[in-house]
């Protein structure tokens, strides 16, 4: 089984943590895993994206062009990389930043209201580990208590007070996926 | 007494606020109330009248937003 | 040891400390600046010492002071700034003085941009400076890959005194995997530097780092011993990886992470059942000739293909090593623009059916 | 009623790429003032750095070249000579000009060369990300001095204008600041001066203009420029350092 | 005109000088000091400028602005001086500036020494900065040749808006000949610079003289489209010299002063009986591929041997050509030794033993 | 009888290849007798730059490094920031430090390199034939300036000793002269200083020496010294222009 | 006809311009010449060399290695240099410096008291002249009227007296040849 | 009276004449009536007596010829 994800957002939505949460998830998994940031001149404000891939397999290329899975965290996000998604994959949309709807039938997509269920947790900063917890209970790619023990390895023992938010926002994130349009 | 104007190109606006600490008069504020296309709540004059032309507001703007008329 | 997810950048860091670096000299440039930072960080907790320098030029000639007084230090940079340390590469090489050059090449020419790129080979293999002489390349294709490679660079450098490249992109850099900081498998007896300048007690005789030898009959030697030594690289050194060669139709030679991209494209070919082989230098100099001249030699080779992120570099060497045995075909996009598998698939298919034909 | 705050003319319609708060803009601004004021846009041809100003060639409203990094006084020099009666500027960074352009800026003021050179002094390398700039200053935290700069190891931040200003070919150097209007004002009449300074054959005229980096120096704009006045200044004494015959 | 007996490097500057060259920035090096000396004197005669730069990298980016402000502009070095270049050169071809780089090749690496070399011909033709890119080389075996090749070699880079190199070596730029300077036999039709940054006064689009492209799809196309130039200079601007090779057993190739002796040793081989061919590429880049193609392809040539100042170079674009249609051979001296006719001889003979065994 | 002047120890047996009466070779042994003084030639590793003094290696019996053209400080720091304990010396022409290795000169004296230079300025390139150098005088002939160097061309000659003294890591800078004995006690005593400045860690630390090339100013070795005391010391005034704590 | 000429002696003998009077008077004569000088460190001081090739075929390489004729100036020169002379060839000796001997047999050596003559004219510098009017007046390689030629390009106007000195010089030569042995 | 005397390496004499210039006592002078075999006529002391031992030949000599005993 291999998982290729895309991840897409603004430069301050925590894009890039979401993925590497995700890969170190899946490296303590035991599987393969790669994350590979875009990098440039938009990294200054303007949208950031990473791939990650968790396989069984050794990764061949780290770049995903047809993606199992694409979460999208803000409007032009979701027109860049609505078509990155295969046939029959996944794409997760941040209803709450994004009016539109997915243009694809051939995917199955769920509306994520990310950043109000951040808001109700109290902070809105959490909206990327609300989406976070949408994917994987939906794929089941990665166990939750892995991720939460790769936020603890990222934030340090100091901010153990985050952590709880963080299982929180993960927690409400899967209860989400019950609102998915297959079609 | 002289009347002025400040022209805000609002799109250009990238929030820094510098120009918020320069009015003499106090009147340019950051419009919390609405953002640009680029995702800052720009700067906004409130109580225009009050604007003395000084063009503080736009020397200090390094995104060339703020035109002013006198 | 257990592993650790790490950006390519700061793994290729952390490998030169395990690998006894102390010494890094470097200036800034995207998109490797995740290696002077870490080093800026580490060094000074290891009792070594960063500097950056004002400039590559400068950090390449502190290299060479460091490197003759016998120390373990390394530079990395990219493209435009690799092209600075010219002169100072030929300086080290010709002086014969050990240490580890990372150039994680973005697209030029020129300014250029800062996506990934490998359109540095030539500079790379044959030589961007001046003058008879070679570095040894190595182009990892996995940050694990990487991190062994440079704990390796170090020990080849040192065994035969001469300067390590390694030569990576944008994208191994940015880009993060599990890597396991291991010891090398390989233990090679390295021969103490005696020849290091750290002061004349009169226990040895005088030790001089130089590179001028103004009779040409010297120079002309000296320059002779150096291609003995690099007769000893070609025959010790080589590494290539080949992959799904058996039975191939065609053969694929890709390096660096242009190599995965090819795994992926191999996986989809097998799919559609095409046979695809990739044959994957590791060292690009010394080049795996003899690995292209087998399989070159094999019946059901009918063709070899280059896929590069550039516009035809080491195809010229794939060329060399088949030697007209096979027609050797070429892909590359530039400038920072990454073949897609797709496109590299239906080259594939387009070069089968004219070789088919 | 009458404009009496515009865009100049001599800069494009372009937006700035430039992080929020940024003073490279203003500066820009206060040099296309100087250009328009002095009526030489047709004539003038400027050079851009590698460094955050990279794009200067798409926001200036004249004839631009790109220098490679640090090289802007040899280009400068090189269009200069070609060109003698047209006006050359270059517009360049604490890396670009006191880094790895150390020798092209001393020689070309040596040499007396008849250009004008920008120079943002904003103790940092903002494009690659906050690295140690030469004049960086003394503890403070870089993405390459992550213990602070320490003298003691990277060496301590470097005057330029103090410098250049020993040299017999400079004629006119001044250090200014754009932290607050009344030195917004003064930096535009350096400005404009050295672009004097060049018509009148003078030779080498150069404004070291002390700016932020809110984005690498971790603050907001606002909290930008209090830093600046506050840390910069003590350490860059402002004025001019050079004015000949 | 009537001839004048010159030096070579002052041949080589008179006839940029008669070809329209007023600007020269360089710095000094030997054993091309003539040139800038008789810069110095001469460009204030004609209206024009001469600056010692405060280095060789100052010197080509000086080259960069005089070129893009429209002027002939040329700078010259030698091998450390030219390494120092390759930034520039890069950000030059990325550019498309036209200008005209001299390299009096001195042996190598590193400091190396002052005597003839050839050592730098994978640096010229390659290309030792990074990126994608290519200059024209061109490589004179006369003082004559050199003279004609300066002045076409500003018409080239002018037609192409590409940066071109005369590749000559410290024998050529010390010795003396008599020359001419008569004009150019084939005209050529050059663009207008109306690209120059000369100065906007608005009857044309504003001019921005630029290498960066940071949209990889720019920069990739921008590349591409350098490279559609390359295939017309490949198609238009080959020049190569065969000497003696119908009915030749062995084809020697070789350039430059080399070509010279190899023509010696063609006469001395005559005068023995045996046939020796010479294939003499005058543009190093584009090769004289299909010449090389054509003469592999005959049935009395056995095998191709190329002859160097170097420890091998050049041979690998001749093996390229030849693509293993007959052996390709190479017999070199370095680092400032130039071959004796009788020693390339007697590799001739080895080799014609060898493959009429 | 006891001798009162003999070869320093920290000179090698080997004749040098300068030509006659050049002064390079009075300054080598001055650095070789400092070196003999303080007795730390076993610790002492120098740095030969390219110019007439290319062959230095040869020379000082100590270890060295033979640098490329202008880069000596720059392998001096490499060697220094691993051997701190050892004293680093560099040699260079005006050539070499003034014009192709400004960058490398400046940032060493800025960082504080704990290494100490020895500046042979005779304004003139004199390895590669008598071109220009940065030094030259104004008027002066030379290969590169046929005509006298203008300064409305060429330039200005750089006081390189001036100019590294504005800056906060350079410990101790004078500049002296060989012309005649006094000079060449002076210059002694100014060069064992230089290293002493090392010794105590005080930093950067250079010594300019005015030195003929007779050759290439095409005069007597004996008119030199006299064009040198005439010529250059009023263009170059001698003296401490540096000492800090 | 080729004439192979290699010339050797201090570095202030004038070497370097005997070896271009004779290529510029080839030149004259419709020949095609060279003149490679050896170069590099041995310019400061030390001893000098140059080889001429005056031919009416183009000159393929311009290095001499089987000289027609050898001009030694001084005794470093005669051992260097003795070797290079084909069998037959012609060496020219500068027996004022030099009091040794050829130690060949195949070859025609002339002793030329180039100082001596030099002196007897009143200014040693002319000694190079000498020897080349001994070497024209054997060889006939090129004609003296057309080295004067040369020699008045090479001085310039101004030197016109010079020039008188010199065609003495050449002539004084020339009349030296008679004394060569051919052994 | 002190004694003093100088002593020559003369081969590796370049006849400069730089020692000629400073000695206080003048005695020393270029020898030339012979030549080392680098070609110079080397520098010599006559009347050795009165040498003084100050060194200044040594001193100013750039080739390390000169060696001084007291
Ligand atoms: C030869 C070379 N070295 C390094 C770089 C990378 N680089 C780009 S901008 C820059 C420094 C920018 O700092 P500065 O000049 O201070 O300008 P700022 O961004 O602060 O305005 C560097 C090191 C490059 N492009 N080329
Ligand atoms: C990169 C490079 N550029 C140029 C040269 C040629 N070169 C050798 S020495 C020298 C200058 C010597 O002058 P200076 O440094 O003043 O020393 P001097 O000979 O006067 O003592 C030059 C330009 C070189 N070897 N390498
Ligand atoms: S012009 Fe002056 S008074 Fe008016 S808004 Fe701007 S700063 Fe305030
Ligand atoms: S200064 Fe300019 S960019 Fe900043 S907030 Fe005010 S108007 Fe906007
Ligand atoms: S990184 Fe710094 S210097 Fe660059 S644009 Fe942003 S704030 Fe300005
Ligand atoms: S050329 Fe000048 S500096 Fe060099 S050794 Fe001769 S006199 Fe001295
Ligand atoms: S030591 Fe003094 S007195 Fe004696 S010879 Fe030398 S200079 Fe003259
Ligand atoms: S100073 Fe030295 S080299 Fe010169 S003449 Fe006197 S002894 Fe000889
Ligand atoms: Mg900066
Ligand atoms: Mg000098």
């Amino acid at each position: 089984m291999t998982h290729q994800i895309i991840i897409a957002g603004f430069g301050g939505q925590g894009i890039m943590l979401m993925g590497q949460l995700l890969a170190y998830a899946g490296m303590l998994e035991g599987k393969n895993v790669s994350w590979l940031p875009s990098y440039g001149p938009e990294m200054r404000g303007g949208t950031a994206n990473c791939n990650v891939i968790i396989s069984d397999e050794p990764v061949a290329s780290p770049i995903v062009t047809e993606a199992t899975a694409v979460m999208v965290m803000n409007r032009p996000s979701l027109d860049r990389f609505e078509g990155a998604v295969m046939r029959g994959g996944l794409l997760l949309v941040n209803s709450s930043l994004i009016d539109k709807k997915a243009s694809r039938d051939d995917i199955e997509v769920c509306y994520i209201p990310a950043n109000e269920i951040a808001d109700q947790l109290g902070n809105s900063r959490v909206a990327n580990m609300v989406m976070l917890g949408s994917y994987i209970a939906k794929t089941g790619a990665v166990s939750p208590a892995f991720v939460i023990e790769s936020l603890r390895k990222a934030l340090g023992p100091s901010k153990e007070h985050f952590i709880t938010l963080n299982e929180e926002a993960l927690k409400r994130g899967a209860e989400c996926v019950k609102e998915c349009v297959r079609r | 007494m002289c009347m002025a104007r400040v022209i805000f190109d609002e799109e250009r606006c990238k929030g820094c606020e510098l120009c918020t600490t320069v009015c003499p008069k106090g009147i340019v504020v950051m419009a919390r109330d609405r953002m640009n296309s680029k995702g800052y709540h720009p700067a906004t004059v409130i109580e225009m009248d009050k604007c003395i032309g000084c063009a503080f507001c736009a020397r200090i703007c390094p995104d060339v937003v703020i035109e002013v008329e006198k | 040891m257990s592993k650790v997810l790490m950006k390519g950048n700061e793994a290729i860091a952390e490998a030169a400390i395990q690998a006894g670096c102390r010494y890094f000299f470097g200036y800034p440039i995207t998109p490797q600046n995740e290696i002077p930072a870490y080093m800026a960080k580490r060094l000074p907790e290891v009792g070594g010492c960063f500097i950056q320098a004002e400039s590559e030029v400068s950090a390449i000639n502190m290299v060479y002071g460091a490197a003759g007084a016998g120390a373990r230090v390394m530079t990395s940079s990219s493209s435009p700034g690799i092209s600075l340390k010219q002169e100072g590469l030929s300086y080290i090489a010709g002086a014969e003085l050990p240490c580890v050059v990372v150039n994680m090449v973005r697209g030029g020419p020129g300014l250029g941009g800062i996506q990934p790129a490998q359109s540095d080979y030539f500079q790379a293999t044959k030589g961007g400076g001046h003058g008879d002489y070679h570095l040894v390349v190595l182009a990892p294709s996995t940050i694990q890959e990487a991190v062994d490679l440079v704990m390796e660079g170090f020990d080849i450098a040192d065994q035969y005194r001469n300067p390590v490249m390694i030569l990576g992109d944008g994208m191994l850099g940015q880009m993060m995997e599990p890597v396991e900081f291991r010891p090398l498998s390989s233990k090679r007896e390295l021969p103490l530097k005696t020849w290091a300048t750290t002061g004349y007690t009169g226990d040895r005789p005088r030790n001089i780092i130089n590179s001028l030898f103004i009779d040409p009959q010297a120079l002309e030697e000296h320059v002779k011993r150096i291609y003995q030594k690099y007769e000893e690289i070609k025959k010790n050194e080589v590494k290539v990886e080949c992959y799904n060669c058996e039975d191939a139709e065609i053969i694929v030679a890709a390096y660096g992470t242009t190599a995965r991209i090819v795994k992926s494209v191999i996986q989809k070919a097998k799919r559609e059942g095409i046979n695809v082989g990739l044959i994957r230098p590791i060292t690009l100099w010394p080049f795996p000739t003899s690995t292209f001249e087998e399989w070159a030699q094999r019946e059901h080779v009918k063709a070899f293909m280059s896929v590069e992120m550039s516009m035809g570099q080491m195809v010229e060497d794939v060329r060399l090593s088949v030697n007209g045995r096979k027609p050797v075909y070429f892909y590359g996009r530039t400038g920072g623009m990454v073949p897609e598998p797709n496109a590299i698939l239906s080259e594939i298919k387009k070069v089968i059916g004219g070789v088919s034909r | 009623m009458t404009k009496v705050f515009t865009r100049p003319k001599s800069l494009t319609d372009k937006p700035f790429h430039y992080c929020p708060g940024c003073t490279h803009g203003i500066v820009h601004r206060l040099v296309a003032e100087a250009i328009d004021e002095l009526g030489i846009r047709e004539k003038t041809i400027g050079v851009a750095p590698v460094g955050c100003a990279v794009f200067a060639y798409e926001y200036f409203n004249c004839d631009m070249q790109e220098a490679a990094h640090g090289r802007a006084p040899a280009v400068a020099t090189g269009i200069k000579r070609v060109l003698p009666d047209r006006v050359v500027f270059t517009y360049q960074g604490d890396g670009d000009l006191a880094a790895i352009g150390t020798a092209e800026i001393v020689h070309a003021a040596t040499r007396g060369e008849n250009i004008t050179v920008i120079f943002i002094n904003n103790a940092i390398y903002g494009m690659t990300g906050g690295q140690m700039a030469p004049t960086t200053l003394i503890g403070q935290v870089t993405a390459t001095t992550p213990y602070g700069r320490d003298p003691g190891k990277a060496g301590y931040p470097i005057r330029m204008s103090e410098m250049l200003a020993t040299l017999e070919g400079s004629a006119y150097i001044e250090r200014v600041s754009v932290h607050d209007i009344k030195h917004i004002n003064q930096a535009k009449r350096a400005i404009k001066k050295a672009f004097e300074t060049q018509l009148a054959g003078k030779g080498f005229s150069m404004v070291e203009v002390l700016s932020t980096c809110p984005t690498n120096w971790g603050m907001t704009p606002v909290e930008a420029l209090k830093w600046l006045e506050q840390n910069m200044i003590p350490c860059y004494p402002l004025g001019v350092k050079k004015e000949g015959k």
